[in-house]
């Protein structure tokens, strides 16, 4: 119920997966339910392929969201901890951007709140993915936040 | 007053600037300060019908009143995740 | 959409999150959903802390359980790729006993494909776990299951 | 007829016994099988009304007829995961 050991950050570096899940255990959770976003290869209209999605952030707001995020979902799941990473700068097809890992004592909780957290997450916070295809052109992906 | 103003994505590709100052008259809003921006750089008017506000990091309503030294991002579209 | 890749075991040895996470990874998924179940401490009524579970199975059959869960949950999301491990023997506290990583192409399908695969699995995999406390007597833990 | 019987868990451990041959008449069911064990390991009898039970890996139901060479497995309340 601490969340001195959450850990949430941007970062611009490639995500550690194993490192991040075994920074979410804890000796009095039975559950961790992780989601992972990664970049979906597909082909644009010219035909051209994705090779990366470049992402830009607001870092300062962003975390601050992040953290008030982590801050809601305590209040309406027993959480023992939590880690919400996500990427700037390029990540390739098949890479993950975003990482959310909760540990809780049982399933059910700790899915309900991994999904109001990247849920929230994709809804409000201050980040832009900019798609980079084959032939280097780039285009700023549709935004379907629904900020006020 | 001076206010910073940070834009972001689309909108930081498309006025070259990512962050600066603007100066404006006393009791100016979030509304005011942005129908300023679309004077300053005619080549993000089309997209701020759909652009939101921040002051100071958290978002904020186009009647929220601004004071000397605020930080005001302007934000397109979220598309994290 | 091809079960050839998916990976469904019962295993001796730990559990390496990080390489299932990165098997369950699809070029063509934009979703990674990962549920991890792990010994949750707790205190026995005479006073005996949990050190470890210990997991039984009757392997052949749970793996066979195990496979039909897996096409089950293809007919029901549209399922990249899928990981489901279960460990056997001595499982310390803090560590994990299970792992289901379902890759898809958006969040939804991974949360929802994920939480039937452990749902299931508890439901009906013929798996024991005997409870060992810190004076090593030990204990068969209240099955929960399900099964007809 | 033979059949190969096993048992798990809290069942095994009860019974001393993993796995073993037993011999049944022919038309005997899952459910005369499972008589016929609590007659041989008295320590379990009181476990059988929530046994359950499979026949070649399969969940099976108590009148299931089983055939010679079939693999009956006993199965306690599972608590995997």
């Amino acid at each position: 119920m601490d969340r001195k050991n959450d850990i949430i950050a941007l970062q611009s570096t490639a995500l550690d997966i194993g490192a991040a899940i075994g920074d979410v255990g804890d000796h009095g959770s039975g559950a961790i339910a992780v989601f992972l976003g990664t970049t979906r290869g597909e082909v644009n209209a010219q035909g051209r392929e994705l090779v990366a999605l470049d992402y830009e952030a607001y870092a300062e707001m962003a975390e601050t969201q992040m953290r008030q995020m982590a801050e809601d979902a305590r209040r309406r799941w027993p959480i023992s901890r939590i880690v919400m990473l996500h990427r700037t700068g390029l990540v390739d097809v098949g890479q993950p951007s975003v990482l959310i890992a909760v540990s809780t004592p049982h399933r059910a909780e700790a899915f309900g709140a991994c999904r109001f957290l990247i849920d929230d997450l994709k809804k409000q916070a201050t980040i832009w993915k900019k798609e980079v295809w084959s032939d280097r052109s780039s285009t700023w992906a549709e935004g379907r936040g629904r900020q006020p | 007053m001076k206010i910073r103003l940070r834009m972001f994505a689309v909108l930081r590709d498309r006025s070259g600037i990512s962050q600066t100052e603007i100066e404006l008259a006393d009791g100016a809003t979030v509304a005011t300060a942005m129908e300023e921006v679309g004077r300053r750089f005619l080549g993000i008017v089309e997209l701020l019908p759909r652009t939101a506000a921040a002051v100071n990091l958290c978002y904020a309503k186009p009647a929220t009143i601004l004071r000397d030294g605020d930080e005001l991002a302007l934000i397109p579209p979220v598309s994290g995740g």
